[in-house]
């Protein structure tokens, strides 16, 4: 393998990562609400502002984190609490509007509340490039990669080994049947916002020491990782990983061989012929409609 | 009789007092939040800021100012929405704005049909070439700041260049011109890289360029973020080609965020930035100096350049009103072409009939980031 | 109702002028009735026939610079330009409505909103030919030496094309082409147990909705001048969903009321400042919470109780 | 013959729903399909109406072999069917469902929806007139006007027969009509079945109810696991041991 395609292969793995966290906090909530959260990203600005702010006022950096993981959650329960949940039998399309009523008037508190400028974390393991293969990353890059494949082994076991998870999963199959079975799907569905929340947190923590943070930057993050979770099959979660990686491979691969200015545009023709084509996603999830 | 002669005497009086009260009204539109926030931020804060001072000390020509700004949020139909709100309703008498270049073409035929001085603060050369009779502007061109690029670079013994630059308005147009211009400066441009807004890693794009054979020097045309993205992925890479950023981070927030990756990049930059800096003997110093330590104890943040375009814009439009004893809108324009050596934050202007903007490469300082901070290269 | 709903807004195109004082007013209210175009066009598809679009904006874009670069570049007669631009995305729209239409809900959604940036992108790439993010100056319409240029005339012209719209969009609603979207969007098992073909008709909707799109964006270019490639980007096709859904799905009027307000709403906040983005996003967030039928829906239903009431 | 199905069969993953079914609906006639739970009749509907596509077999109606047809295709042949879990067009007036159930004799050119010519408002007017005459046919004349969303269960029940006929349909296939009505109602299905019939079109009826089942076909099939079970006149089939064991006999307690 060449040093070159190391390197681009470097790239798209810690943009995946990036992707990754934010299409599974779309899949978190979709699974227990079907609701598409278009404010996923502002989690992920919230995340990164706060815990700049906190370092700034003086917190220790793992301190910083924590509290804004606990600001942009309690951000989430927020949201659930105040907009998704009083608006439960609306139409798809009227809950897209809300949350991107919401991920507006998120972007303009958190204008008021810090400040429009860009602003950026140290790294939290210093700067110097690491070698591989002849391609360098930087010891961030591991962070991130590291941070999310805990993160998903945490979530594997909340889902999997815990009634709280074990009551979300059953809720995103049947709300009826949840509901027979004493499940609360109101504190499901707090749960999930509140968990994708300190997901998408912990990304834009995470990230802000390598692509910095402002209170703009969840749109794009947003729609990437909007982009991810479909790519993978709405509602998956190793599909939302598999769709971030994915996504970002398709951009460092498409920015290094192809045309840096259209590598955007590579990655949507794939994911429309994915849509297209694919009519499963990339984990086969994506259910047929029954009569 | 008397009484009445009296009370219509005073009337007058009154009258004409309320004449000299007029205020004199600036309208102002500005990428105050969207993707160029960080100009339009800049440049409102310093619009009120001297409004104030300028009125604190008793106004023009004994009328206050009045400041009637929009935020256009790099939006060309919303500026255009603005510009003739502000003409149409608003009344205002000479404009300032456009943060960037799209609002300000988008502008442009408005204001040439409604005959308003129009200074507009964004960079590309297209705002003033061809010459439009009532559009002015204060940033240097992205042409000049290319050519001094590429003027430092071939100084340096780099021939053969590489770009790399972002998707925005700004980027995109400075990329143009420095491919326009590259070959008539000696250089030759062998990579073109780009990059997405919101993008979170260039690696990619600089190895293509760190591959590409024979790459003297790097130039990366952008502003916001990714700039600084850049910085960082380039020195991640250990590419060792001096490496050039454009005016449009020209302000230290950009050293702040590259950090250690920052150190040996090159700009070309107003002299604002280097302020305090500049030798005693420097006629620019004084403007700029006071300048900032206006604009960064009231705001208690970093000045940047685009305040100062904001400061410049304010300052010639004063300027032409004191010439043109009012605000007759034909004599203020003329009055603003022929500003002559009028001492700004951008550097000297001399305007004429066949240039709008009155700048020169001399005003272009090449500045380098030496520990942490901004060094002029001698 | 339509009947009454047409004659109303007629009235209304008719005496607006009597309050619009100068030409910013007149600007805003040609912007709205460019927007209610596209709305109205939209709601065909969306709140008729049942299926969401993210991606209109990149039609608005396409009309806007087919039109402008054919005359520009080309030096086209500016009507054949807009013509040919409008038809073009037309055939566009079919020729990818084919393919991207067999997908639903939230997919649909991802695939619209990918065109969408598709455009977007190359729009602000090719600047050689669009003049990048900067945009391009478009030359105004007319024919020969005649252009049609003034507020107060293309204030005329825009309310002529809005009415139009409407009436056209009325009429195919109320047809079987209309109750063919609708049985669609009530149940599309049914629909075909009807034989109504679901990819026909949703391809008709999706082309129409696109067509009007193209002609407001064709408009929009020739009428101010310049375009940039803002308003192919994803904010302004989100903007464009937000006034249908806001005004009210599968209401004609609503999707005019919605471009309405949503189209001055920004230009009544501008008092609030650095607040404006969060009023807009309450706003925005509140009436869809309490009337998430949307405005006009909401309020014939308040409006026909009332009425019921004193009985 | 109207309708043939030779060896019909449809799998979902390792179930096989319907194995080899052979059925033979003749003009003119009620022909029922019973069955437990589970045995696979609205999987047989849904393969005679385009829904599903069978995995083996195929289906011809009258002359036209119209297996792997998309539903909307099996309609215009002359197929019509109704649906267990309503399926009514919520959108749209109690009258709208109807017209729209008649798209098939009233579809128009885009550019004449759109301009809305004289003929077109004529067809309109016609379309109208005949709904009208549909719905006063069901019995639910006098909510005509109304929103559907307002009218009870037992009356969208018979507006999805209403929509249906409004289609012209050689063949009805209606799926459990009666289920969920009380025996007033039921009564008046069964009246409205026959009256269906009278009107020379051929219905397949998938019903729980024996009673009902008993009274208006003239031939019953009966599945279990997905196999024809027996087959025969509604007499000798409630006779059948086999049937009576599998399925009769369980009802009966």
């Amino acid at each position: 393998m060449s040093a070159e395609l190391v390197q681009f292969l470097l790239a798209g793995i810690t943009l995946g990562a990036i992707y990754a966290l934010v299409a599974l906090g779309f899949a978190i909530i979709y699974n227990a609400s079907h609701v598409i959260n278009f404010a996923q990203g502002e989690f992920v600005m919230i995340g990164g502002m706060a815990a700049t702010a906190f370092v700034d006022s003086g917190l220790p950096l793992p301190l910083a984190a924590a509290a804004a993981v606990a600001a942009a959650t309690l951000v989430g329960l927020a949201l659930e609490k105040l907009a998704v949940e009083p608006a439960r039998n609306a139409s798809v399309v009227t809950l897209i509007i809300i949350t991107i009523g919401a991920s507006i008037l998120l972007r303009g508190l958190a204008s008021l509340v810090w400040d429009k400028k860009i602003h950026s974390l140290p790294a939290f393991t210093g700067d110097k490039p690491i070698a591989i293969g002849g391609a360098t990353l930087l010891p961030q890059t591991l962070w991130v990669l590291g941070a999310t494949v805990v993160a998903v082994a945490a979530l594997w076991w909340f889902f999997n080994r815990t009634l709280t998870g074990k009551a979300i999963l059953a809720v995103s199959h049947n709300h009826l049947a949840a509901r027979l079975m004493g499940i609360s799907v109101r504190r499901v569905l707090m749960v999930s916002f509140g968990l994708s929340a300190a997901l998408g947190a912990l990304a834009g923590i995470l990230i802000a020491p390598i692509s910095f943070t402002s209170w703009d930057i969840g749109v794009m993050l947003g729609l990437k990782g909007f982009a991810a979770a479909i790519l993978g099959g709405l509602g998956s979660g190793p599909g939302a990983i598999a769709g971030g990686l994915a996504l970002g491979l398709i951009e460092a691969l498409g920015a290094g061989y192809l045309s840096s200015a259209y590598k955007d545009v590579f990655a949507f023709v794939i994911i429309l012929g994915a849509l297209v084509f694919l009519p499963n996603g990339l984990a086969g999830r994506r259910a047929a409609e029954r009569v | 009789m008397f009484f009445r002669t009296l009370l219509a005497m005073g009337t007058l009086a009154l009258a004409s007092l309320v004449q000299a009260q007029e205020p004199i009204r600036i309208g102002a539109f500005l990428s105050v939040t969207g993707p160029a926030a960080f100009l339009g931020d800049p440049e409102q804060k310093t619009l009120e800021l001297y409004v104030e001072k300028i009125n604190a000390a008793g106004g023009v020509l004994g009328r206050k100012l009045q400041l009637y700004s929009y935020d256009s949020a790099g939006d060309a139909e919303k500026a255009r929405a603005y510009v003739k709100r502000l003409i149409e309703q608003d009344k205002v008498d000479v404009l300032v704005g456009g943060s960037t270049t799209g609002e300000t073409m988008a502008a442009v035929p408005l204001v040439e049909a409604a005959q308003v001085p129009f200074i507009s603060l964004a960079g590309a050369v297209v705002i003033i070439e061809p010459v439009k009779k009532w559009v002015f502007k204060t940033p240097h061109t992205d042409r000049m700041a290319c050519e001094k690029i590429f003027d430092d670079m071939r100084a340096r013994g780099a021939t053969k260049v590489a770009l790399i630059s972002g998707a925005g308005g700004f980027d995109r147009s400075m990329r143009a011109e420095c491919l326009k211009v590259a070959s008539a400066h000696g250089v030759q441009i062998v990579a073109d890289e780009s990059y997405g807004a919101g993008d979170t890693d260039m690696t990619a794009q600089l190895t293509k360029i760190k591959n590409t054979p024979g790459v003297q020097a790097v130039l990366n045309c952008g502003f916001g973020q990714g700039p600084a993205i850049v910085t960082k992925n380039y020195r991640q890479l250990g590419i060792q080609a001096p490496f050039y950023q454009s005016h449009g981070v020209a302000s230290k927030q950009y050293v702040k965020l590259s950090g250690d990756a920052a150190e040996g990049v090159r700009l070309p930059a107003a002299a604002l930035l280097i302020a305090e800096t500049l030798p005693a003997s420097d006629k620019q110093k004084k403007v700029v100096v006071d300048y900032k330590r206006e604009y960064e104890s009231r705001f208690k943040s970093e000045v940047s350049t685009f305040g100062g375009h904001a400061y410049d814009g304010l300052m010639l439009a004063v300027d032409a009103i004191k010439r043109a004893g009012g605000t007759d809108r034909a004599k203020m324009r003329d009055a603003l072409e022929s500003t002559k050596g009028y001492m700004g934050t951008a550097g000297v202007v001399n305007m004429s009939a066949k240039d709008h903007m009155g700048l020169d490469l001399s005003a272009f300082r090449m500045l380098e980031v030496k520990k942490g901070d901004w060094a002029l290269v001698q | 109702m339509s009947r009454k709903g047409f004659a109303v807004l007629a009235l209304v195109v008719a005496l607006l002028p009597l309050a619009l004082t100068n030409n910013y007013t007149y600007e805003v209210a040609i912007v709205v009735g460019l927007n209610a175009i596209v709305c109205v066009g939209l709601n065909l598809l969306i709140g008729y026939a049942g299926q969401i679009s993210l991606g209109h904006a990149g039609f608005f874009g396409l009309g806007a610079y087919g039109s402008a670069i054919l005359a520009a570049r080309y030096g086209w007669p500016p009507f054949a330009a807009l013509a040919s631009a409008v038809a073009g995305v037309s055939f566009i729209a079919w020729v990818i409505g084919k393919p991207v239409l067999r997908l639903k809900g939230h997919y649909l959604a991802m695939a619209t909103l990918g065109l969408g940036i598709i455009v977007a992108v190359v729009l602000a790439t090719e600047d050689q030919i669009t003049g990048g993010p900067d945009g391009m100056a478009v030359p105004p319409l007319g024919v020969a030496s005649f252009v049609l240029q003034g507020e107060k005339l293309w204030y005329w012209i825009v309310g002529a094309v809005l009415l139009a719209t409407v009436w056209l969009a009325l009429n195919i609603i109320d047809s079987p082409h209309g109750r063919a979207w609708r049985a669609l969007h009530g149940s599309e098992v049914a629909a075909g147990a009807i034989g109504i073909d679901p990819a026909r008709h949703k391809l008709t909707a999706f082309v129409l909705s696109a067509a009007s799109a193209a002609l407001a964006g064709a408009l929009t270019a020739h009428y101010s001048g310049f375009i940039t490639p803002a308003k192919a980007s994803f904010l302004h096709s989100i903007e464009l969903v937000t006034m249908v859904v806001f005004g009210g799905m599968a209401s004609t009027f609503g999707a005019v009321v919605g471009a309405a307000i949503l189209t001055t709403l920004p230009q009544l906040l501008t008092a609030l400042k650095e607040y404006e983005m969060v009023t807009l996003g309450a706003v925005m967030m509140l009436t869809m919470i309490f009337m998430p039928q949307g405005l006009v829906p909401t309020l014939e239903k308040a409006l026909a109780a009332a009425r019921r009431k004193p009985e | 013959m109207l309708l043939r199905a030779e060896n019909l069969s449809k799998r979902f993953g390792g179930v096989a729903a319907v194995q080899a079914v052979e059925l033979a609906v003749e003009s003119g006639t009620v022909h029922s399909i019973i069955g437990p739970n589970g045995a696979g009749k609205t999987t047989l509907l849904n393969l005679l109406c385009g829904i599903y596509e069978p995995d083996a077999g195929k289906i011809v109606f009258g002359e036209e072999d119209v297996t792997g047809y998309p539903p909307h295709e099996f309609a215009s042949a002359g197929i019509g069917r109704t649906f267990q879990n309503l399926q009514i067009f919520f959108n749209m007036s109690v009258l709208e469902n109807v017209m729209a159930g008649g798209w098939l004799h009233e579809a128009c050119g885009l550019a004449a929806a759109l301009l809305r010519p004289p003929g077109l408002a004529r067809a309109e007017r016609r379309a109208r007139t005949e709904a009208g005459e549909l719905l006063t046919f069901v019995g639910l004349e006098r909510w005509a006007g109304s929103p559907s969303d307002g009218l009870p269960y037992g009356a969208l029940k018979r507006l999805e027969i209403a929509r249906a006929l409004a289609a012209r349909p050689k063949l009805l296939l209606l799926d459990e009509p009666a289920a969920g009505l009380n025996p007033t109602e039921t009564r008046e299905i069964d009246q409205l079945i026959r009256r269906i019939a009278e009107r020379g079109i051929t219905v397949v009826l998938v019903e729980h109810n024996m009673k009902l089942v008993m009274e208006v076909s003239q031939r019953v099939l009966v599945l279990d696991h997905g196999r024809k079970l027996a087959e025969g006149e509604p007499a000798a089939v409630s006779q059948d041991p086999q049937v009576i064991e599998a399925y009769l006999g369980v009802e009966a307690c």
